[in-house]
């Protein structure tokens, strides 16, 4: 098939797809293509069309799911008409987020140690957001729970992949006296 | 002094101490378990005790600062670091507040992330139940409940996302009276003016078309209206006669 | 505003709108252009749009509604793009177990209403998978068939009771200030 004829319809597949979006394995499924070539062409679409003059809306790649999205700079024409879910988010499901997502896969009582408060209510809740989920169980005593982040999760943070999380200030691993507490730990405490 | 920080601004004890270390601008490599356990104290005096709920987080704490003072205080406290495998505890609570802060210093990056896709907008997709041709019976062996609550949590999302407000407006049912009403209204809005036929249809509802045409013919037997063309295909005008 | 970012918003704003499409009307409220401005930016836009190279989809006018399509000649592909094969459950599958799952004994019309489409193919798809039955009639005119999960379901989804799905409280509610103080915090912070 003609070069710009599987472009166009990877096109025609991404618009009627909206917000489910499309797969390299579904793309490639279904024009029959390799990954690597799916994956050449749809570097190339995300080319072509994020790259044009008049442009209302782009590719986007969240946590490896292609979809169509309208951009940021224009959102209030939007607003006027549709109406939004505001799904906010509190500092406290934000905070068991980047846990869950720095360390995944972990259980509820790592997430607990390093938060240093209960979070079972706050899981149950994002798993039923659809922001984790059970990702496997832990071979201790128990078989608690393994908790991963999702897809839903990696597209609420336009996240391509999980490397795109903002870097950890690393500390130094074996915290020994002579050693770390000589070291200045420089940036401020900054709170809110 | 007066606490104007309320413990509901606070994530837990972890993100009450860093605040209060902050606050004393302590590094936190050497850290003063005393100072910061009597500033920690002060915080915890001022809870409401009917939030014990709350609390009991906070008072775990407590114990633990109040206790790694007292040794602290205890002349034979280097005795206690003889045993290599225990972890000193002071240690121990700066390993864990520098754990903690590290995901604390992140926070707002990721709250801009999520609120910069807020301002992102997408479509539900086309809707093509009926082409589905599922031509096996098996059921798929990858299913996971994450699948469920993923499919409903979209469903919510798109429920307030897909309709514009507008369509839902035009989606009233209106009568031809009605309609001929409002096309009155609207001559009179335009008085002496050629209203383009086109310009009454402007909903996108098959009911509303053909009501619209059944007024305007209404209107022009009644004679309150007349129709102009000029030509073949050329547009269509309205106005009112007077 | 500029021309061409004019001629985006629009875009994008025919983007969202999907199947349901725009009229000029609606196009010149929302940008606050006469509606000869707004006809004169659409003459453009169809242009523009419909002349490019790799085109997935056009913009056509039915009725004074503007509106995206992809074009019949890949018809196929869209139709190989819905097409389940075994590994996988539509999206739209999903949702409707979904609201049958929560919903429990539920007539096709109640889950349509909910949907805000037409379930008829898909029920009697579900049904041939066996992951819905038939449990009853519901004591209203017509007695219509009330559908339920079956124990095939619960196997697909390893789920041992319809408990262990999230409420749908949790999944609707917003996530609040204090949500983490719900539940007590019951272990002790373990000292690892």
């Amino acid at each position: 098939m003609e070069h710009n004829e599987i472009l166009s319809i990877i096109e025609g597949m991404l618009f009627l797809s909206g917000d489910e979006g499309l797969t390299i394995k579904q793309i490639s499924s279904i024009l029959e293509l390799s990954k690597k070539e799916a994956t050449i062409y749809m570097d190339e679409l995300v080319q072509t069309i994020n790259e044009r003059t008049i442009k209302g809306f782009e590719l986007v790649n969240f946590g490896g799911v292609f979809k169509f999205v309208t951009l940021s700079k224009h959102h209030e024409y939007y607003q006027k008409m549709i109406e939004q879910n505001e799904n906010t988010l509190s500092n406290a499901a934000l905070e068991t987020l980047a846990i869950i997502a720095y360390n995944q896969p972990i259980t509820r009582v790592s997430v607990e140690e390093i938060r240093g408060v209960g979070c079972d209510a706050m899981i149950r809740k994002l798993v039923a957001k659809a922001l984790i989920k059970e990702v496997g169980r832990e071979d201790t005593p128990g078989k608690p729970i393994l908790y991963g982040v999702t897809e839903e999760f990696m597209d609420a943070f336009s996240l391509a992949s999980l490397d795109e999380l903002p870097q950890l200030k690393e500390m130094k691993e074996d915290f020994d006296q002579d050693d770390i507490f000589n070291t200045k730990y420089t940036e401020d405490i900054d709170e809110e | 002094m007066s606490y104007e920080v309320i413990l509901d601004d606070f994530q837990g004890p972890l993100d009450l101490l860093l605040h209060l270390i902050k606050e004393k601008e302590m590094d936190l490599e050497t850290l003063e378990v005393s100072e910061i356990t009597d500033q920690y104290l002060a915080y915890i005096n001022q809870m409401d005790p009917n939030q014990l709920e709350i609390m009991s987080e906070y008072l775990v704490m407590a114990t633990q600062l109040i206790e790694m003072k007292s040794k602290m205080l205890l002349p034979n406290e280097k005795v206690e670091l003889e045993d290599e495998y225990k972890e000193d505890p002071r240690e121990q609570l700066i390993r864990r507040l520098i754990e903690y802060k590290k995901y604390k210093d992140i926070l707002e990056d990721m709250r801009e992330s999520y609120d910069y896709r807020h301002t992102l907008y997408t479509k539900a997709p086309a809707i093509m139940d009926e082409y589905v041709v599922d031509t096996t019976n098996l059921i798929p062996d990858n299913l996971e409940v994450y699948d469920l609550i993923r499919a409903m949590q979209k469903m919510f999302q798109r429920k307030s996302l897909t309709t514009p407000l507008e369509s839902k407006i035009a989606r009233v049912e209106i009568s031809i009276e009605e309609r001929s009403d409002q096309i009155r209204q609207y001559f009179k809005r335009h008085h002496h003016q050629k209203i383009r036929f086109d310009d009454l249809f402007d909903e996108p509802t098959t009911s509303y078309f053909v009501i619209t045409f059944l007024s305007i013919l209404t209107l022009v037997n009644k004679r309150e209206i007349e129709i102009e063309q000029s030509g073949n295909f050329e547009d269509i005008f309205l106005k009112e006669r007077e």
